[in-house]
C-alpha cells in the first residue's frame, strides 16, 4: 500500500471521532469525475479533508500520482498540493470582491499553468454581472457559483468539489454541468465530486465510489455502478441502462439513428446539445421505460423496439416492494438493457431467463 | 542638569535665571520631582550633576553609597504652613484643624515626603494626630498637596511655605507653624559621580552660597544656614 | 511568608473592592455602549466621534486627569456641589470619588474590546435567535453574551487588571485614605518612593501572583469553553 | 390590497438592490406547503427575509391572516411572528449543543401551543444520536437537519423553509418528506418552502410559486403546475400528471387497484408507504412514461391500458424539441393524463384530437 | 492660538515619536505573541499562563514598574551592564529605554485584543486561502490581517492612546530630559506641579484634540471599510 503508484490517487488513512471511524484504504484513477456518493454523515466531507491535508491522521498516507502528500513524517500543506477545492458551506472571503475572490487563487497560479480564465469562467458560471459585488451580497446559489469558479480558476492538478451544485437550481446547473464535463473531459483534470443528486452523478461521473459508515464500500465505473440492481443510486428513480453507439444523421421526423442494425433506436434530437452526426453518443434509458413484448406490438406509439434475450429476472432495487421484477436483458448487440415489470406482467407472459423477447423502449436520453 | 525637589520650584527657577546671567555660557537645566524617586534615579545612573533634596538623608545615603562626590551641604531650611484658599489660615492653629467644619486636612505623604514627615511630626506634637486621622488626605508630593487644597477638594493642608509664598498662592494667608514642633527641614545637596567633572556643576554649587541665591531663598521663605 | 501590616491588609481590601466594583460598573456601562457604536442606528459620523471620545481618558496623563476630576468632583465642582446642596457629600477623596475616576479611565479598555466584538458577530445568530422565540434581552443574554465572551473577558481583565495597578488618578483625587481610598498600587508607590524597597517588593510581588492566579483562573475557563468557530 | 384578508400572507413590499429589484404583490394561502421555485439569484430568499421581517422594506406590508406584521408604522419583530425559518446557509448557534438548538425555540415556546416534542423530531429527522454533539462537529447534511428539528419544535404559525433538505441524500430525504407532509396535513401549519428540486415541489407541495427576476410569476396549484406544458417545472423530467382516486386492497399479485373501473390502474404496493386499502391516493405518472396505441396490445408487460380520448397535441416541454409531442388525453372518469410521444409516432398513428386511443401507461408512483 | 514654547514643541516630538514606535513595535510583537495564543500549539496551560503573563505589566504602578525597569536597564542591571560591557551605553534616561518601558507597559493592550480577533477568525478563512495557493505569509497579508483589521484597529489605537497618556513608567525611566525623554504627558504633569495650569490646560486641551482626531480620522477609515458578517 505505502508504495506510490502512478496515476492514482492512494489514501490510506483512519480517523477515529466519537461515534464515528473513518477508515479508508484506496486508490482513485486519476482520469475523468470520480463521483463520491454516500449518506449524510458517512464521511465524504472528512474524506476530502484528508486529501486537501486539512485533516491530518496521524499514520496516515496520501499520494497523489509518485509525490507523496502525506506519507510518515513528510507532510505537503494545502497550499503546495494544487488541490482546487469548493467548500460545502459559508466559502467566500468576505474582505474581497467577487472578482477579488475568483482572482485570489488565479494570481497565485503560476503563468504556465493557467488554463481558464476570468472572463471565459465567470460568462459560463453566470456571474459575470456580479464581479463588483461583496461577497456578502449575494445569493446563496451565487455565492456558490462564485466558489466554483475561484477553484477552476487555480487550474489545480485535481479538483475536490464538496457538492458544488447543490443550491443551484435545475436549470442553472444544467448550464454548468456540460462545462464541467468539457472540463474534465479537456483538460483532463481530474475531480472528487461529492454530490447527492443522481442527475450529477450519471452526466458528470466517469465511476462511482459509494462510502457507508466511513468505509469506500466499492469504487466502480459509472456504467457497472448503474447496472447493478441494488445500486444506492437507484434508491431514486430505479435501474437505469447506459448504452454507448454511433449517432447516424437526424431523418425527417427529426429522429436519429443510434446504435448497429441489430439493436437500432430512433432517438429525438435535443436542441441544446450538440449531438451532430458520426459521433459517439451515451444513452441513458431508466428501466421502469423499458417494456417486454413476445412479440412486436403494432399501432403502438412506441418507437423503439429491441429484440433481446432475457438474461435474468431479480427483484427490483430500491422501494418497489416484491411486486416489482427487474429484468436485465442483452441486446442483440451485446448491450445490457435493464427493464422493470411487475411480477404480475412476468407470469402472465411466462418469462423465463433465455427467453427471446422485444424491449418496448419508451424514451431515452442522451447523457452528454 | 540639575536635579532638584519640588518645593524648590519657583526659588530655583529664579536662581537660574540669575545665574545664566552671570554665566551666560553656562548650560543648567533643572528637573523638579520627588527626592526619594531621584535619589533611586541617581543611584541607577541618571544623567544629573547636582542633586537638591528636600531632606539631607537622602544625600547622605547617595554620598555613603559612593554615588556622590561631595559632603551633603545644608543650603537651606524649609518650614511648614497651614494653608488654605477657603478661609483665612492665618487665624487658625494646629489645633482648631479638628473643629467640625473643617473635613479634609492635606498633607504630603508622610511615608516619602520629607514635608509630609514634618507635618506629621508637628500634628503629634500639637497632640491632634490621632484625633485628625479620619480627616487627613495625603499628597504624592508637596505640590500634588497644594494643588489639592487649591482644587478646593481638601479644606485645609500643610505645605511648604515655600509654594504658599509663590504669587497664585500667596491671595490666600497662610500660618506659619512653629519650627519647635518638628525636626528641621534640612535641605542639602550634593554632586553626583557623574557632575564630579564638571565646572558647571561646581560652579553653580558655588553660586547658591552667594547673597543673590541666599536672598531669592529667603524671599520664598527658606530659612538660610547659620543666618539665625 | 510575605507577613502584612494590618495597612496593608486594609489597602489590599480596598484594592480588591475598588478593581471588583469597577470591572462590574465597566461592564454595565461598556456594554450599551459598545453595542451601540458596532450595530446601533444614528449617522455613523456620530458614532465615530463617540468612539473616538470613549478613547480619550487615555490620552491624559492620569494625575493631570485625576486634578481635573478632583475640581468636578469636589466642593466647589458642578457635580460636588450640586451633591452637596442636596445635603450629600461630596465626592473628593472618597471611595465612591475614585470608583468614579477608575471608571472613567478604564472606560475604553472595555469599550473598544466589545465593541469589536460585537461587530464581529454579524447579525445571523441574532436573526437566528429572533425566528426561535427570544426576545432582545434574552437574545442578549442567550447569545450574544456566550458568543461574545471572549471580547467579555478581554474586557474585564483588562479593566480589572488596569484597576489594579492605576494610580495617578486615585492618588489626586483619592488622597490615599487609609481604608478608604489608600489602594495598593498607593501603597507600594509610597514604599518604593520613600526608598523602602523591601517593603515594596513584597507587595509587588504578591500583587503579581495574586494578578496571576486571578488571570490564568479566568483565561482558563475561557479556553474550556471555547467553541471553534467554522 | 391594504385590507387584510383572513388566511392569507399578504405581502406587499418593493426592494431595490443595486442590479436587482423585487416587487412582488400577492397572497399566499394559509394552507398546506407553497413552494417557492426559481432561479438562482431571482430573490427567494429575500421574500422569505421580509415575510420574517428581517428585510424591512419602507411601505411594505404584510399581513399574516388577519394581523398586520408590517404595515405603516407596525412592525411586529420576528421573535413575536411566530414563524419556523431554516435559514440557507451557517444556520446553528454554535455555542450550543445539537440538543441546545434544538430546545432553544422550543423553551421559549408556550407549553400550550407545543404540538412537537424533542424525542419524536430528533427520531425522525435521524438526529437522536447527535444531541449531546457540539453544532461545530456535525456533517452538513446533520447540521440542515438540526436547523429543520429546531424550527419544527417552535411549533410555529408559518414554517419558512429557505432550500432545508439540499445538503441531503435522497434516501435521507425520503425519510424526512413523508414527516414533513404528515405533518403540514396533520397539524395545518402552513409553510413556504424554497426549493430547486421537483420531487420535493411534487411530494409536498399545495401549490407552487414561480419567481422571475424578483417578481412573482405565478402562483397556482400543484396540479396546474404539473399539467401546463410550459411549467419550468418540467425542464428536468418532462410533463407529469397526478391522478386522485380511490386505493383497493391488494391483489394475489400484490397490486392494488386504482381510481374508477373505466380507469382502473393496478398498482404495485410500495413497502415504505403505508397505503392501506380504501385510502385516498395520489398517482404521479411521467408523460413520458404513457404511450399511446390505437388497438389494445397483447402479451406486452404493460399492466395499465387505459381508454382515452385524445384533446390536444403540442409541441412537448423541455429541451426536447420539435420532435417530440406532448398528447393531452381525457380519461374516461375526466382525469388528465399526458403522453410525450415522437412526432413520428403521433403521425404513424394518425392521431389527432378527439380521436380514441388506449394509453399504455408503464409505471406510476405513488405521492404520498 | 495655542502659542507654544521650544519646549512644549520639544515634548509634543518627542511623544508623537514615542507613541508611533511604541505602536509600531507593539504591533509587530503582539502579533505572533496574539496568534500563539489564539491558534498555537503547545499545551493549553502554557498558552493560559503565557496569556495571564502578558496581562501583569498592567498590574504594577506604572513608578514601581518603572523603578524595576530602571534597575534592570540602568548601568548596574543586567541588561545595561551587558550593553556597557559590549562598550554600549545602558538604555536608563534615553529616548530608547523610555520606548522600551512604553513597549511592556502597553503589550497587554496590543496582545489581548489581537488574540481575540484571531480567535474569531476561525479557520475556514485559512483553509480557503491556503486551498488557493496562498502560503502562510501570504495568507497572513491577504486574508488574516484584513479579516481582523477591526482588532489591530483597538490594539493600536489604545496602544498609541495609552502611551500618549502614560507618564509614570516614563517620569522613572527616562528622568524628563527636554527632546529625549521629556514627553508631553509628563510636561504637562509638570506645568501641574509647578501651578501654570494656563500651560497645562493649553497642553491638555491641545492633547485632546490632536488625540480625538487621530482617533476619529483612524475609526472613521476602519468603518468605511467595515464588511458585514453574515
Ligand atoms: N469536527 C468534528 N468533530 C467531531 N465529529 C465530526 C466533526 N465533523 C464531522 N463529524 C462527524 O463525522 C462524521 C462524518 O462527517 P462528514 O462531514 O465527513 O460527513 P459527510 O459525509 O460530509 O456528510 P454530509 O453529506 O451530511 O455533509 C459525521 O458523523 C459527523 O457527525
Ligand atoms: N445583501 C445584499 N446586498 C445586495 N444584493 C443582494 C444581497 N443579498 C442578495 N442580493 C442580491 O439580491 C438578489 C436576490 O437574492 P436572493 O438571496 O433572494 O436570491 P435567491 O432567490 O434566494 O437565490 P439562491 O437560489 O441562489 O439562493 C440576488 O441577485 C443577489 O445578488
Ligand atoms: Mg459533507
Ligand atoms: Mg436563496
Amino acid at each position: 500500500m505505502t508504495r506510490p503508484e502512478p496515476d492514482t490517487l492512494r489514501i490510506m488513512a483512519l480517523l477515529e471521532r466519537p461515534g464515528f471511524a473513518l477508515d479508508v484504504d484506496t486508490a482513485f484513477p486519476l482520469e475523468g469525475v470520480t463521483a463520491l456518493f454516500g449518506r449524510s454523515g458517512c464521511g465524504k466531507t472528512t474524506l476530502l479533508r484528508i486529501i486537501a491535508g486539512l485533516e491530518h491522521p496521524p499514520g496516515g498516507e496520501v499520494h497523489f500520482r509518485d509525490t507523496a502528500w502525506q506519507s510518515g513524517k513528510t507532510f505537503i500543506p494545502l497550499h503546495r498540493r494544487r488541490v482546487g477545492l469548493v467548500f460545502q458551506e459559508s466559502t467566500l472571503l468576505p474582505h474581497l470582491s467577487v472578482r477579488g475572490n475568483l482572482l485570489y487563487g488565479y494570481k497565485r497560479t503560476p503563468e504556465p499553468l493557467r488554463r481558464l480564465h476570468l472572463d471565459e469562467v465567470a460568462r459560463l458560471l453566470g456571474i459575470d454581472d456580479l464581479l463588483e459585488r461583496r461577497a456578502d451580497q449575494l445569493s446563496g446559489g451565487q455565492r456558490q457559483r462564485v466558489a466554483l469558479g475561484r477553484a477552476l480558476l487555480t487550474s489545480p492538478d485535481l479538483l475536490l468539489l464538496d457538492e458544488p451544485l447543490n443550491a443551484l437550481d435545475t436549470q442553472t446547473k444544467r448550464e454548468i454541468m456540460p462545462f464541467l464535463a468539457r472540463l474534465s473531459e479537456e483538460t483532463g483534470i481530474p475531480s472528487l465530486l461529492v454530490t447527492h443528486a443522481p442527475d450529477e452523478v450519471e452526466r458528470l461521473a466517469t465511476r462511482v465510489a459509494f462510502m457507508h459508515d466511513g468505509q469506500l464500500e466499492r469504487l466502480e465505473p459509472l456504467r457497472d455502478a448503474l447496472a447493478r440492481a441494488d445500486s444506492p443510486l437507484f434508491r431514486d428513480d430505479g435501474a437505469v441502462s447506459v448504452l454507448q453507439g454511433e449517432l447516424g444523421p437526424a431523418d425527417a421526423h427529426g429522429l436519429h439513428p443510434f446504435g448497429p442494425p441489430e439493436a437500432q433506436y430512433r432517438v429525438p434530437s435535443t436542441p441544446g446539445a450538440t449531438n451532430g452526426a458520426g459521433r459517439r453518443a451515451r444513452l441513458r434509458i431508466d428501466a421502469r421505460d423499458v417494456s417486454i413484448a413476445l412479440s412486436p406490438p403494432q399501432d403502438v406509439s412506441i418507437l423503439n423496439i429491441i429484440p433481446v434475450t432475457i438474461e435474468s429476472l431479480d427483484e427490483a432495487p430500491g422501494h418497489h416492494g416484491p411486486a416489482r421484477v427487474l429484468a436485465v436483458c442483452r441486446q442483440d448487440d451485446g448491450q445490457t438493457l435493464m427493464a422493470e415489470l411487475t411480477r404480475l406482467s412476468t407470469d402472465r407472459l411466462k418469462l423465463q431467463p433465455g427467453a427471446r423477447a422485444h424491449a418496448l423502449v419508451k424514451s431515452v436520453a442522451f447523457l452528454d | 542638569t540639575i536635579a532638584a525637589a519640588s518645593d524648590l520650584r519657583f526659588a530655583l527657577d529664579e536662581i537660574l535665571e540669575a545665574y545664566r546671567e552671570a554665566y551666560p555660557d553656562d548650560r543648567v537645566r533643572v528637573t523638579y520631582g520627588s527626592s526619594g524617586r531621584m535619589t533611586t534615579q541617581i543611584l541607577n545612573g541618571a544623567p544629573y550633576d547636582i542633586f537638591f533634596s528636600a531632606d539631607i538623608a537622602y544625600p547622605k545615603r547617595l554620598y555613603a553609597e559612593g554615588a556622590a562626590v561631595t559632603e551633603p551641604s545644608v543650603y537651606a531650611i524649609g518650614r511648614i504652613v497651614l494653608w488654605s484658599n477657603r478661609m483665612d489660615a492665618s487665624e487658625l492653629t494646629l489645633e482648631d484643624l479638628t473643629r467640625d467644619d473643617i473635613r479634609r486636612v492635606a498633607i504630603a505623604s508622610p511615608t516619602h515626603a520629607p514635608y509630609g514627615v514634618r507635618a506629621k511630626e508637628a500634628l503629634k506634637a500639637a497632640g491632634v494626630w490621632e484625633e485628625l486621622q479620619p480627616k487627613i488626605v495625603n499628597g504624592d508630593n508637596i505640590a500634588q498637596t497644594a494643588r489639592m487644597v487649591q482644587a478646593g477638594g481638601a479644606d485645609i493642608g500643610i505645605i511648604a511655605l515655600s509654594l504658599a509664598e509663590f504669587p497664585d498662592l500667596a491671595e490666600h494667608p497662610h500660618h506659619l507653624i512653629d519650627d519647635a514642633l518638628h525636626e528641621p527641614l534640612t535641605q542639602g545637596f550634593v554632586i553626583t559621580r557623574r557632575g564630579a567633572d564638571k565646572d558647571t556643576a561646581h560652579r553653580f554649587a558655588g553660586f547658591m552660597g552667594r547673597d543673590t541665591a541666599r536672598e531669592i531663598m529667603q524671599r520664598y521663605g527658606f530659612e538660610m544656614p547659620g543666618s539665625e | 511568608m510575605l507577613d502584612l501590616s494590618p495597612t496593608d491588609w486594609m489597602a489590599i481590601e480596598v484594592t480588591l473592592k475598588l478593581a471588583l466594583y469597577t470591572t462590574l460598573i465597566l461592564l454595565v456601562i461598556a456594554t450599551p455602549i459598545a453595542w451601540w457604536l458596532a450595530n446601533g442606528r444614528g449617522s455613523p459620523g456620530v458614532r465615530t466621534a463617540v468612539q473616538a471620545l470613549v478613547a480619550l481618558p487615555l490620552v491624559l496623563p492620569p494625575t493631570v486627569l485625576g486634578f481635573y476630576l478632583l475640581v468636578l468632583l469636589g466642593p466647589a465642582g458642578p457635580v460636588g456641589s450640586t451633591l452637596e446642596s442636596w445635603g450629600l457629600n461630596h465626592l473628593a477623596f472618597t471611595f465612591q470619588g475614585i470608583l468614579i475616576g477608575s471608571v472613567i479611565y478604564s472606560l475604553p479598555f472595555a469599550v473598544q474590546p466589545l465593541q469589536q466584538a460585537f461587530a464581529n458577530l454579524g447579525r445571523r445568530p441574532v436573526e437566528i435567535a429572533g425566528s426561535l422565540g427570544a426576545g432582545r434581552i434574552d437574545r442578549f443574554v442567550t447569545v450574544i453574551l456566550p458568543m461574545t465572551r471572549g471580547g467579555f473577558i478581554v474586557a474585564a481583565t483588562l479593566a480589572f487588571a488596569h484597576t489594579l495597578g492605576e494610580f495617578g488618578v486615585i492618588l489626586m483625587l483619592g488622597g490615599a485614605i487609609p481604608g478608604e481610598t489608600q489602594v495598593l498600587s498607593i501603597l507600594i508607590y509610597d514604599h518604593a518612593e520613600a526608598m523602602d524597597f523591601d517593603s515594596a517588593h513584597r507587595l509587588s510581588f504578591g500583587l503579581l501572583i495574586f494578578a496571576f492566579a486571578v488571570l490564568f483562573i479566568v483565561y482558563a475557563i475561557n479556553r474550556r469553553f471555547d467553541t471553534v468557530r467554522l
